[in-house]
């Protein structure tokens, strides 16, 4: 007598669950949803998400996006990539966000961009990547646009502008500042240097072809493993090489250590410019013991105003959120304003596609300059759009010295600063 | 011509003189029916929450992994700490020739089971050559240096990227059906291990194992061929984990080497075998789901679950039944049952 | 049926066993004796195999199994009993005979259950079927000498070597293993190579007794000529009570 | 190329002592204990970060705050890995081994919650900072230091072991447990005094390569595998064979840089070590002694 009721009422909770949770595709009105993904042990990952939610907080403080609030579920990806799929559908499938914000390293993103093609056609969103280096989110949307065209990339750059542009200007730096034309080319053992070390076919060709073009010599070029420690050798070959500079295409090796091996080494008296990564932060000096003294690197984390919202934009972070900034922070937050604008421009979110074309068109005012989406490859707009400075360590701070506005000291010589 | 015979308790198979008997006890058979029909209905409960039924699938798979492993460490009573070699193996196998030469999923399955069991029947001799603790090494180097491999070789392994873009094994129109299917998919190829390796368990060969892993030399002196045996275990094993591997391709449709090779990733598989029940085939399956479920409900603490997790972990492993882990709580063996300790130390 | 000649052994320094030849014939009993150290296990260990004799050859009716691996030579036919039982302790009797049954000689074709109803036979002849699902580490003494008997037996052994199977049980147990021993015998009819260190048994039980010392064959003869021999018990003896006094 | 022979030459004494110094207390706990110690990593983890919270949160001043942190070390070692972990698990080796992982894994992460990198964790540990010039190749005087604390430290602890009583007796005991039990040696204490005697050389060597080395909350792992490496190839707990087995990958390091590329040298210590268990099962020092 008792039984049968309890299936019944068992077979009753089940059919709810079965069939609750089918809420329709992203709502037109209420809260906008945006999901955040990330690896939060990575220090990039959790200052991203101080961003992000710095951003949100922001918009909802001045009255969210079309008046509508703007709500962030911040999920953590344990950096698995079946975690990253299970959350991905998690976010899309069940909270329906209406964006998807993976902040970082790129085989998520991509991995998160696999499940999100797949799912795209039933549960329309957008896709960002904001720390995810290197092509292969943006090669995906110039391969198959229409699978791929929720996706965006924000970053400082992809390889194509690197060889495009950056080089241009590292080169400018080497011979104007440096005064020397003799580089020594250094590759972290990673994908995003591959274009870099092998050249884009099509494109354009390898880094040291490039430079050959702008009229310097690579003398010395190798590759370093990220989980290498010791780098004496190379250093030595270096100085034996005759190099004028040292030019570390690296973002993730053991950085205090290959900076700190060189400040004592043959090479102490070439300047070492590194493209990104842990030397261009703050904490960098303290970390190096002060060995970091000299080097050259693209770093965001300055305080020199290249538009009005830099200088608040770290303030507020480091004082409100308790993370100094990372490269990741500024593209997070940058990405959520150019998508707040997007939005506003398409005037609502309930067609998908008008929200694709005004991210594709829209610039906003950003932390490094202006963000705005390429209209057919997916990438942040480059330099001069969005700019990292080339910053040099003097005497415990970063120096913005290069590009010319934003200037604020001249180039020393390791040799000498160390004196 | 196979001849079955029903007997009062067995069931007889026999072709020509050969003859095999399958003893059937109903007496047993409640719970599993009644774990398996569970397993079955669940998806009806999570249905509308994907992410968990994603991570069920991803928890089946883990199990998938540590049930080989369990009929490896029995087998060649030596512990593997690289089980994840062939996982990779498997997984960059299936990808490169399905992404390159656009093979598809069912030609990839035959392929990665050549690939895997050729690599692993090369690298079987190691289970004579080296002793124990040496052995365990060696195979917790081995995943280490193709991890290495898939950087250095970028050009073919794409390195920290992975590749990406592999066909998908089904193609139903609702993706949520897809991540149904998947679902039921890993679960067949888990229960599917699991049977096989039960069979094995419980037949003739398995008799020989359970000697092999109590003391080699003695098995020898009875007669029973211990290299050969060891060499079946060894290889049947990779070549299972080397289709989850396969499985997985063609489930996420990325394969990264970073995610599947590294220390991390056999340390869970391990302690899914330690917690489950050491070296006891049905304590994966607990010991996968509760992993699985402990790492994600945690995840909902903050940052501080990165190191919450192994505490718990510790826990588990301290606090359950001493080697026998959860399947241990279920219930105490029958004398029949072979219950096999794992020797890493061992000459 | 086993001839062994001029076996030679040696680790690192010291041989263990040198220059040793005698023969077993086919429904013998040999006893294999010598004080402790004289190398009597080792030479049982390059019988079956364990070891591969440094020079020499052991052939068994005609076939060199000298560096044969022991499985082989299980399968030709020679089965051993351990001075230290060693059983597979986390098995239980059962599953222990079981494995030599499957084993000891080609069975291609047995099913598991037929193997299990041999295997029972064998525990019962050893009496031992009432323990058939106690694991083995929970057998004594006695009980583990039988299924060691059993084990072997259950490899249908031509020639069976044992391994001191005496030492250690109180007179009683020595009687009825003794009992079970010719029984076995009788039943199976195989040869046996026998090291014992009860000289009582090993007297009374074989035919002929060939003596070690310091791995070298110093004496070899019908029992009632070894016990003559002042020489082997000035060496035997004496080693003997400098062990019990 | 004689340049470069020189170069090979020193480099192969410099990294060889210091992967001496980072493998030492490995070998030695597997040669007493002889268990697998996976949760090495954490003395390097605790080493720098003790120092570092001492430093920044407590106030200390440098020296202080090492000698509070090498008692915290022995304290952590003992309680946690030994009484926690070696002492009931001896017999069960997988759970002994998964569970030092996993307390390695917990510290880490915890360190890593604590002091994210952004934290800007280090140690002024410099004793010499400045640079060496030799043979047309310029060193870290600190380098040269940390070698020769490596070297110092083995020979200290060789003689300990061969001179005194007490390293004859921890010698028996990793030679047969038994046997040293039989002779009435208070073992227990033996292997208390084996885990002391391994934290002092990882703590050490944290110390001295730092101003050279990073210092992040994963660093251990690294270094754990250069300590697992040395140890396979010298033979299991066999301080003769850590010796040549860390001159010689320090050789092959310095070999493959030098004459190759430096991205290859860990895996060529990776093969080489591997071609060496399959022919030489065992290690070079195959003795299941500790000396």
């Amino acid at each position: 007598m008792r039984k049968p009721l309890f299936w019944v009422g068992v077979l009753l909770v089940v059919l709810g669950l079965a069939t609750g949770g089918w809420a329709a595709a992203p709502a037109a009105t209420g809260p906008i949803k945006i999901g955040f993904m990330g690896n939060l042990s990575a220090p990039s990952s959790l200052s991203a998400k101080a961003a992000a939610t710095m951003a949100v907080d922001e918009m909802n403080k001045a009255g969210g996006i079309l008046g509508r609030p703007v709500q962030l579920i911040v999920e953590d990806t344990k950096g698995e990539i079946p975690k990253c799929v299970e959350i991905y559908k998690k976010l899309v499938m069940n909270d329906r966000v209406l964006a998807v914000v993976i902040a970082e390293k790129v085989e998520m993103g991509v991995a998160g961009m696999e499940i999100g093609a797949e799912l795209f056609p039933e549960y329309p969103h957008i896709f960002f990547s904001t720390i995810g280096s290197g092509d292969d989110i943006w090669h995906r949307v110039r391969d198959n646009y229409k699978k791929y065209r929720f996706g965006f990339q924000t970053y400082y750059s992809t390889s194509t502008n690197y060889l495009k542009i950056l080089a241009g200007l590292n080169s400018e730096v080497y011979k104007d500042l440096i005064k020397t034309k003799k580089v020594a080319l250094i590759f972290e053992d990673m994908e995003w240097t591959k274009p870099l070390r092998k050249g884009l076919p099509g494109v354009s060709g390898p880094l040291a072809e490039v430079y050959k073009s702008k009229g310097l010599q690579v003398v010395y070029d190798t590759t370093v493993s990220l989980d290498q420690k010791m780098f004496n050798p190379i250093f030595e070959a270096v100085a034996k090489s005759g190099a004028g500079v040292i030019d570390c295409v690296v973002g993730y090796i053991d950085q205090a250590a290959f900076i700190k091996q060189w400040a004592q080494s043959s090479a102490r008296d070439i300047p070492l410019y590194i493209w990104g990564g842990l030397a261009g932060m703050p904490p960098a000096w303290k970390m190096t013991e002060g060995k970091v003294n000299g080097v050259m690197i693209g770093s965001s984390m300055v305080r020199v105003a290249i538009t009005p919202k830099t200088i608040p934009f770290m303030d507020n972070l480091t004082n409100n959120y308790k993370v100094g900034p990372i490269f990741g922070s500024h593209t997070t937050y940058d990405t959520l304003y150019g998508f707040k604008k997007a939005i506003e421009k398409a005037g609502g979110t309930g067609n998908i596609d008008a929200l694709i074309t005004q991210l594709e068109k829209v610039e906003e005012v950003a932390v490094l300059g202006t963000i705005g989406w390429d209209d057919r490859l997916h990438f942040n707009l480059p330099y001069p759009k969005y700019i990292t400075p080339i910053v040099q360590w003097q005497k415990g701070e970063m120096k913005v010295i290069f590009p010319k506005p934003y200037k604020v000291a001249d180039y020393v010589s390791p040799a000498d600063l160390r004196k | 011509m196979v001849k079955l015979e029903l007997r009062r308790d067995r069931i007889v198979a026999r072709w020509g003189d050969w003859k095999s008997e399958w003893v059937i006890e109903p007496r047993y058979w409640r719970n599993p029916t009644i774990a398996i029909t569970a397993l079955f209905l669940l998806p009806l409960l999570v249905q509308s929450y994907p992410h968990i039924l994603t991570m069920i699938t991803t928890a089946n798979l883990y199990a998938a992994i540590a049930i080989p492993l369990a009929l490896q460490i029995l087998g060649t009573a030596r512990v593997n700490f690289g089980p994840q070699l062939y996982l990779g193996i498997g997984g960059y196998t299936a990808a490169l020739l399905n992404l390159h030469w656009g093979w598809s999923p069912s030609l990839t399955f035959l392929a990665v089971i050549v690939v895997c069991g050729v690599i692993a029947l090369l690298i079987s001799p190691t289970t004579w050559i080296a002793k124990g603790l040496y052995f365990s090494l060696i195979t917790l180097i081995l995943p280490l240096t193709f991890l290495d491999v898939t950087f250095i070789w970028g050009d073919i392994f794409r390195g920290e990227v992975g590749l990406v873009g592999m066909s998908p094994l089904l193609n139903f129109t609702k993706v949520s059906w897809n991540y149904l299917a998947y679902y039921y998919l890993s679960l067949i190829l888990m229960l599917l291990y699991l049977l096989v390796s039960d069979r094995i368990v419980r037949s003739r060969l398995g008799v020989n194992l359970a000697a092999i892993n109590e003391n080699e030399d003695v098995a020898r002196m009875m007669g029973v061929n211990v290299d050969r045996y060891k060499v079946v275990c060894y290889v049947f094993p990779s070549i299972l984990t080397g289709i989850v591997g396969w499985f997985i391709v063609h489930t996420f449709r990325t394969f990264a080497g970073v995610t599947y090779l590294p220390l991390e990733f056999m340390t869970k598989v391990l302690i899914i075998v330690i917690v489950g029940g050491r070296a006891f085939l049905y304590g994966a399956i607990p010991g996968a789901y509760l992993i699985s479920i402990v790492e994600d409900s945690l995840r909902a603490v903050g940052p501080s679950n990165y190191f919450l997790f192994p505490l718990v972990l510790i826990l588990l492993i301290v606090f359950l039944p001493r080697g026998e882990g959860l399947w241990g709580l279920y219930r105490k063996r029958r004398p029949r049952d072979y219950f096999p300790k794992l020797h890493v130390r061992r000459e | 049926m086993l001839e062994i000649t001029s076996v030679t052994k040696t680790f690192g320094g010291l041989a263990a066993v040198s220059e040793v030849s005698f023969s077993v014939k086919k429904g013998e009993v040999v006893g294999l004796i010598g004080p402790n150290g004289a190398g009597k296990t080792t030479l049982l260990n390059l019988i079956c195999g364990i070891y591969k004799p440094d020079a020499g050859s052991i052939r068994f009716e005609g076939t060199e199994i000298a560096g044969l691996p022991p499985n082989r030579i299980c399968r030709l036919g020679i089965s051993r009993t351990y001075q230290i039982p060693q059983p597979f302790e986390a098995m239980t009797a059962l599953n222990g005979v079981l494995v030599s049954v499957l084993n000891g000689k080609k069975r291609r074709r047995m099913s598991l259950s037929d193997a299990v109803f041999e295997a029972s036979y064998y525990l019962e002849f050893v009496g031992l079927f009432s323990k058939r699902d106690t694991l083995a580490r929970n057998l004594n003494l006695y009980e583990l000498r039988m299924l060691e008997l059993a084990r072997a037996l259950a490899t249908t052994p031509k020639l069976l070597l044992l391994d001191e199977t005496m030492a250690g049980l109180n007179p009683a147990e020595a009687e009825r293993a003794l009992e079970m021993i010719w029984n076995a015998q009788e039943q199976f009819d195989f040869t046996i190579l026998w090291i014992e260190h009860v000289m009582k048994i090993i007297m009374k039980a074989a035919q002929r007794v060939v003596v070690l010392q310091y791995g070298k064959k110093i004496a070899e003869g019908p029992p009632e000529e070894i016990q003559g021999d002042p020489k082997i018990i000035e060496a035997y003896l004496g080693a003997r009570y400098a062990q019990h006094p | 190329m004689k340049e470069i022979l020189i170069h090979i030459a020193l480099y192969t004494v410099l990294w060889g002592s210091i992967y001496l110094l980072i493998s030492l207390g490995f070998s030695l706990i597997c040669g007493v204990l002889r268990i697998f110690h996976l949760g090495y990593g954490v003395t390097f983890v605790l080493a720098a970060y003790l120092v570092w919270t001492f430093m920044e949160h407590a106030h200390l001043g440098l020296l202080p705050s090492i000698l509070l942190m090498v008692l915290v070390q022995i304290g952590f070692a003992l309680i946690v890995f030994y009484k926690g972990i070696f002492e009931r698990y001896l017999e069960e080796e997988e759970v002994l081994l998964s569970l030092s992982l996993l307390v390695f894994v917990a510290i880490a992460h915890l360190a890593n919650y604590l002091f994210p990198v952004t934290a800007g964790v280090s140690l002024p540990t410099t004793v010499v900072d400045d640079v060496l010039t030799v043979g047309g190749s310029t060193i870290a005087y600190q380098m040269i230091v940390a070698a020769a604390v490596g070297v110092l430290v083995t020979v200290l602890y060789v003689l300990f072991f061969l001179k005194t009583r007490i390293g004859l007796i921890i010698r028996a005991v990793s030679q047969n447990l038994l046997a040293a039990r039989l002779m009435g040696v208070n073992v227990n204490g033996m292997y208390y005094l084996a885990m002391v005697l391994s934290i002092l050389p990882p703590t050490i060597c944290l110390l001295v390569i730092a101003p050279f080395w990073g210092v992040d909350p994963f660093m251990g792992s690294p270094l754990l595998m250069t300590a697992m490496l040395i140890a396979i190839l010298g033979g299991l707990g066999n301080l003769k064979g850590s010796i040549v087995a860390s001159y010689l990958i320090g050789f092959i390091h310095a070999t493959v840089s030098f004459l190759f590329v430096s991205r290859f040298m860990g895996l060529a210590a990776l093969i080489v070590t591997l071609v060496v268990m399959i022919y030489r099962r065992g290690g070079i020092f195959a003795g299941e002694t500790l000396w």
